[in-house]
């Protein structure tokens, strides 16, 4: 069987062609690389991905619409809350469906909950692969405290199944407000912590300042969205700028990269621009919580859903950048078409091109700061 | 696992008193009789005091020829070096051990706590899984280095402890080229590494080897040069001479005497760090990047073997940095003419004289552990440096540093440390900042805690 | 600007190859011929007013009524805050588009994607590979007419469903204890059972 | 690159700055607690009655109050839950439930079947201790085949349905067997239907039937009452 991707690779015997991954311990998932360097630099990294593709996009129009939910959580199940947003705002615009105030306040709760748990992984999958181990574990300690509350708010843990066409499926249980606002309290200053420990540690610095720089113009060409954009500097975030759902009610800044320790758009920028997501997130979470409207969490839909013949896209921010959802209908109550656009997808065309010239260590430092997910990629 | 188990959470998992007792008795038993094995032959090694052991034995030495005494000793050190490497090897059990205990409080987990009492039994439960695991040698790797650069790595390890000085006359060996003669030992791991590396054919392992090559050989340089400083103060290379020039207490102690010496003190163990390959340095087996290094291809009894030299490392690295500056085995109060007291004549020594031995050999192993513990920590707090930053910080910060510090301790000796007065001021001012800096640091290390609203709680341990 | 606003100018630019703007049913489209499909994407992606500068999405809905592959370009423009639609419509049997990856980088392996789960070949693309399958697979499975392979290289997937088979025992086993329950009364109707 | 002497001593400043406070907050954790929670024997209470009340296990039905009307076998997107219904012999207006199978091997815990139900009989229990060898173990048979239960008339008036308490059905189950046991002999799938279109050319690989269960094995010991029923000895020789 003659690899296609091989044949990309010219054979001069002066490099050597290294398989970095399926299995690898820092590709975040079932992603390989195959590698052409010479000594430690690498001339080129071509992804050569697919090994987690389940072709979730044809299972949309197998089962019918509310049956699909549970299947946005796979699409990316670090950050779940998003994809369900996503698909419910899409099904909820082709329905013409009005999603009552409380709901819209629930969801936004859930969704940043969500984005400070996906950054803690993300930020402390960075941290191990740059090779310091323990903020990892903090950052999993305090995201094991997100998880018992969502846990006890859906039910489950990492795929939440949380949000429905036309709302949400429970409401807060009591008890569940004041132990959201204790841990934020204590969140913050561990935040404070974090950074001190290692963001602002002098090896982890010169390991990511200045490595793989993505200039603004080439991340907007590439389609490199959330974290991954703001990093190089551009100030887009679809909360603020194409806003949806409760967000325009809270004041929250976005944070872009400025260089910190470096030049924009490098590594650290991409890393630090996270840290500070998480501490807007808190403070939308606690504004959310203060002025949480009474009222239904979910507005009336019918059993069957048959939304009228043709399409709509619903656009969301999720942890890592704009998810969107592009719903076809044909008038039955299976979906006709349902395509998932995630943010992982773009930041991968993107590591072919960036990585020529880096040294191995920084591969993984990139593939890291890009937060890339493999399901997202495959879907 | 059916629910039946789950009703039996025994309350906050109190280990059985029997379990307690085994532990504790392994954990101090088995070092203490490896220590006093060694205690009890490294004097008789020496070819007169063995002749005179024998003797009061009631074998009659007199009639046996020269080449018999000579058999006989060679007996005497094969058994002391067998003790000397067990000694090795269940002390770097020990630290495996011990360094998982912290390394887990440290990342607010609870570590080993169900083989035995605090899960003291788990590194002879490692140990013993290792042995039992099928040992693979890959398809067209080197299969002969394949199969011996363990060895190199062991031997490397092992010879360093004929020259460790664990107690005031206790030493296998003092030699008067002492720190030389570990300085050119210890560089046989590396070797080990490098053929490692290169006969497991296999590209992680290449890159791992490669490192260790670069990265090993070239931190050897500014560790001799920090290891000249205390060596020119004292004036002898022999370990032994070393400590007998420095004092017991602290601002007697070779790093505290020269304003200089503790600049060297942070280049040594930096050096040594990298020589160990621990983190921030632990390039050749980095996990992130390398699968793991050097050791991919290896499993069962070979990576236990590179296990046992990884940490069996740490003891010889901390304990030589604690006899060139930390003042080694010294005991305060205790002047070299208390030993002669103690010693007395005729031949066997008295039974004071074995205690005081004891004594030094408690001082050296507690001022070891203080310096092992700081290797351990380090490990768990810093990222990991990049194959040219790690080139950078030799070439451009330590050896250059390195260099000056040598010169400065050079005009020390020769223009300053002729006046007594001199070597006592810097000791007494030195070790101020140094107990000044430790007491802030413990304060901002309370502060961390309140700052984040936890509190102090031992508890769970 | 509205998208009524954005199709004005393309119709004042392009004239017939830009077809009408559909109603919104949900979202606004416009269909644009095949041949210039990349003319237009470089107007409205440079042109002063519209600066469509993200490709967010670039996907494919298969339609076997028409015999017709649609290939949706979603823009969106970061400066101006709109957004815009366009789809191409290439024939079903040998779908062929030129490729927008001159315009934006990103389209790159959405049109990759879109080559391995639909069959559209982009034309100029620099690396048209399958993306997600490999590479010796058979057939597009986002295609309505996508037959499952049922495995690859002689790994079935294919599983019996547990419960139907349970089905199939339980009435096995009906069967059987109404036969044996028949008899004693039905002895005297016919002898053999 | 040429650095300057500021740039030299800022380096090393900027080491020990940063080392000092990270090598602090490790030190601090020494002082600190703890968060494992040490399942499954050194949990304060058992983890089934830590988790919280909405947390979503094993399914559990509860016959006095299902009404048959399939509506959680419809919402399923997996298709995991299988019933059937058929008239009742003796009075023609009453229908039995013959079959309600809910295979928890290939559930994916979503929750989708228990917001249909009228009555409440499927819920989410907090058991999730299931391990078993045999993945066929893990199918729940909520209806005996042999004698069928009656469905449960809805009367408008009643706004609480009387259910056993929520997870002591599947508890139950989950005791009774052992992790090990031996799972239900099944029939030999029929022989595959002519696959109606031709599968794609080139591939000829057509679906092997599934390794089926022996089907001569003799009848296990006799399982508990509301278990998989066993393969009777004599069950047609269809290999």
């Amino acid at each position: 069987m003659d690899k296609l991707i091989l044949r990309r690779v010219d054979q001069s015997n002066e490099e050597m062609i290294l398989n970095f991954g399926p299995q690898h311990p820092s590709t975040h998932g079932v992603i390989n690389f195959l590698v052409e360097t010479d000594g430690e630099v690498l001339k080129r990294a071509i992804p050569d991905v697919g090994y987690l593709h389940r072709s979730i996009e044809k299972i949309g129009e197998i089962v019918g619409y509310p049956g699909f939910m549970p299947y946005t959580d796979r699409v990316d199940y670090v950050a779940a809350m998003f994809a369900n947003e996503g698909y419910a705002m899409a099904v909820e615009r082709l329905l013409k469906l009005e999603v009552p105030a409380r709901a819209q306040w629930l969801r936004v709760i859930a969704n940043e909950f969500c984005r400070i748990a996906s950054h803690l992984v993300g930020v402390g999958t960075m941290t191990m692969d740059i090779g310091a181990f323990t903020p990892f574990l903090h950052g999993v300690r305090e995201r094991e405290v997100i998880n018992d509350l969502i846990e006890a708010l859906c039910g489950a843990r990492m795929t939440y199944n949380y949000h429905r066409i036309g709302g949400v499926a429970f409401d807060l249980p009591e008890g569940w407000r004041d132990k959201a606002l204790a841990f934020l309290d204590h969140f913050d200053k561990f935040l404070g912590e974090f950074d001190r420990l290692i963001s602002f540690n002098e090896i982890f610095v010169k390991r990511l300042a200045n490595v793989a720089v993505i200039p603004g113009p080439m991340a907007v060409n590439y389609g490199l969205v959330g974290p991954n954009l703001r990093g190089s500097g551009v100030d887009w975030d679809v909360r603020r700028d194409m806003p949806y759902g409760a967000y325009p009610n809270f004041k929250f800044d976005v944070p872009i990269g400025k260089g910190f320790f470096g030049t924009t758009g490098d590594c650290f920028d991409r890393y630090y621009v996270r840290c500070l997501e998480m501490a807007q997130s808190s403070r939308i979470i606690r504004q959310a919580l203060e002025t949480l409207p009474e009222g239904e969490i979910s507005a009336k839909v019918p059993r069957n859903i048959k939304p009228e013949a043709g399409e709509a896209l619903a656009r969301v921010e999720s942890a890592r950048g704009e998810m969107a959802y592009y719903v076809v209908s044909d008038g039955t109550n299976k979906a006709y078409r349902v395509r998932v656009r995630t943010g992982s997808f773009s930041a991968m065309c993107i590591i072919e091109d960036v990585s020529r010239g880096l040294m191995v260590a920084d591969l993984v430092a990139l593939i890291s700061s890009l937060d890339v997910i493999a399901p997202e990629i495959d879907r | 696992m059916n629910s039946k188990t789950q009703d039996l959470c025994a309350g906050s998992g109190k280990t059985a008193r029997g379990v307690v007792l085994a532990t504790l008795a392994v954990g101090f038993g088995l070092p203490l009789v490896l220590l006093a094995a060694v205690l009890l032959l490294s004097p008789l090694s020496k070819p007169a005091m063995l002749m005179a052991a024998l003797g009061a034995a009631g074998v009659n030495v007199s009639g046996w020829s020269v080449t018999g005494q000579y058999v006989a000793w060679i007996v005497a050190i094969a058994v002391l070096a067998l003790i000397l490497l067990s000694f090795g090897a269940v002390i770097s059990g020990m630290t495996v051990w011990w360094e998982m205990r912290v390394s887990s409080r440290m990342q607010s987990r609870v570590g080993y706590n169900r083989v035995g009492a605090a899960g003291f039994f788990q590194w002879i439960a490692d140990a013993v899984k290792l042995l039992l695991k099928e040992d693979l040698v890959p398809a067209d790797a080197d299969a002969l280095l394949f199969r011996a650069a363990p060895y190199f790595v062991l031997t490397g390890f092992g010879l360093v402890f004929v020259a460790l000085p664990f107690g005031e006359s206790l030493i296998a060996a003092d030699m008067n080229v002492g720190i030389f003669y570990i300085t050119a030992v210890t560089a046989l791991i590396v070797v080990g590494i490098l053929i490692a590396g290169w006969s497991s054919n296999s590209k992680w392992a290449l890159f791992g080897g490669m490192r260790s090559a670069a990265q090993v050989i070239s931190y050897e340089i500014p560790s001799g040069l920090a290891a000249m400083v205390p060596v020119m103060m004292s004036g002898t290379l022999s370990m032994q001479g070393i400590i007998r020039s420095q004092g017991a207490w602290p601002w007697e102690w070779h790093a505290f005497t020269n304003p200089f010496a503790l600049a060297a003190f942070a280049i040594f163990f930096v050096a040594q760090l990298a020589e160990g390959n621990r983190t921030p340095f632990d390039l050749p087996e980095a996990e992130s990047e390398l699968v793991a290094g050097y050791l991919s291809e290896y499993s069962s009894f070979r990576f236990a073997l590179f296990f046992l030299v990884e940490f069996g490392n740490l003891w010889v690295m901390s304990a030589i940095a604690v006899t060139l500056f930390f003042g080694g085995w010294q005991v305060p109060f205790v002047g070299p003419e208390a030993f002669a007291a103690a010693r007395g004549v005729g031949d066997l020594p008295g039974a004071a004289w074995w205690g005081l031995q004891i004594l030094s050999m408690l001082v050296f192993v507690a001022k070891t552990l203080v310096v092992l513990n700081v290797v351990v920590w380090v490990r768990w707090t810093l990222p990991r440096i990049r194959v040219d930053q790690m080139m950078t910080l030799c070439w451009k910060y330590l050896v250059p540093i390195a260099f000056v510090v040598f010169v400065a301790t050079l005009l020390w000796q020769m223009l300053i440390a002729r006046l007594p007065v001199s070597a006592t001021v810097s000791g007494a001012v030195m070790f101020a900042a140094a107990v000044v800096t430790a007491l802030l640091f413990f304060r901002q290390t309370r502060q961390n805690i309140s700052a984040v609203g936890d509190r102090v709680d031992f508890t769970n341990w | 600007m509205t998208t009524q606003e954005i199709h004005e100018r393309l119709k004042a630019r392009f004239g017939e190859d830009v077809g009408p703007l559909s109603e919104p049913k949900a979202d606004a489209f416009c269909v644009v011929k095949a041949d210039r499909i990349v003319e237009v994407c470089r107007f409205l992606a440079t042109e002063p007013g519209l600066e469509f500068d993200f490709l967010e999405d670039l996907t494919a809905v298969d339609w076997p009524k028409r015999s017709v592959i649609e290939i949706v370009y979603h823009l969106l423009s970061y400066r101006h805050h709109h957004t815009f639609v366009l789809k191409v419509e290439a024939d079903r049997a040998a779908p062929v588009v030129p490729t927008a990856e001159g315009v934006w980088k990103g389209a790159n392996w959405f049109e990759r994607e879109v080559y391995d789960l639909f069959g559209v070949t982009f034309t100029g693309h620099p690396d048209l590979r399958r993306l997600m399958l490999p590479d010796d697979w058979v057939g597009h499975p986002l295609r309505k007419d996508y037959q499952e392979a049922g495995g690859w290289h002689g790994i079935s997937n294919v599983r019996e469903n547990p419960l139907v088979e349970l089905k199939r025992l339980d009435d096995a086993r009906r069967a059987e204890a109404a036969a044996k329950a028949a008899p004693p009364t039905g002895t005297e109707a016919a002898p053999k059972a | 690159m040429p650095q300057s002497v500021r740039e030299y001593t800022g380096a090393i400043r900027d080491t020990v700055k940063s080392f000092w406070h990270g090598l602090s907050i490790t030190l601090s954790y020494l002082a600190r607690r703890p968060t494992t929670v040490q399942y499954p024997d050194r949990t304060p209470l058992p983890v089934r009655d830590m988790l919280p009340p909405r947390y979503r296990g094993f399914l559990e039905v509860d016959n006095t109050i299902c009404t048959g009307c399939q509506a959680c076998e419809r919402a399923c997107p997996i298709g995991c839950i299988q019933i059937t219904l058929e008239k009742d012999p003796t009075n023609p207006k009453q229908r039995l439930v013959a079959q309600f199978d809910i295979d928890e091997s290939r559930c994916m815990f979503c929750g989708l079947c228990v917001e249909p139900c009228p009555t409440g009989a499927i819920q989410h229990t907090r058991e999730f201790e299931g391990t078993h060898r045999y993945i066929r173990n893990l199918v729940f048979r909520w209806a005996d085949p042999m004698n069928p239960f009656p469905v449960y008339k809805v009367d408008k008036t009643a706004e609480y349905f009387p259910r056993a308490p929520l997870g002591s059905l599947v508890r139950q189950r989950l005791e009774t067997l052992a992790w090990d046991r031996p799972a239900p002999e099944f029939l030999p799938p029929e022989p595959p239907k002519p696959a109606a279109a031709k599968p794609a050319p080139a591939l000829k690989a057509a679906p092997a039937p599934t390794a089926a269960a022996p089907a001569a094995k003799p009848a296990a010991a006799a399982p508990a009452a509301a278990e998989a029923p066993k393969a009777p000895a004599a069950n047609p020789e269809s290999k």
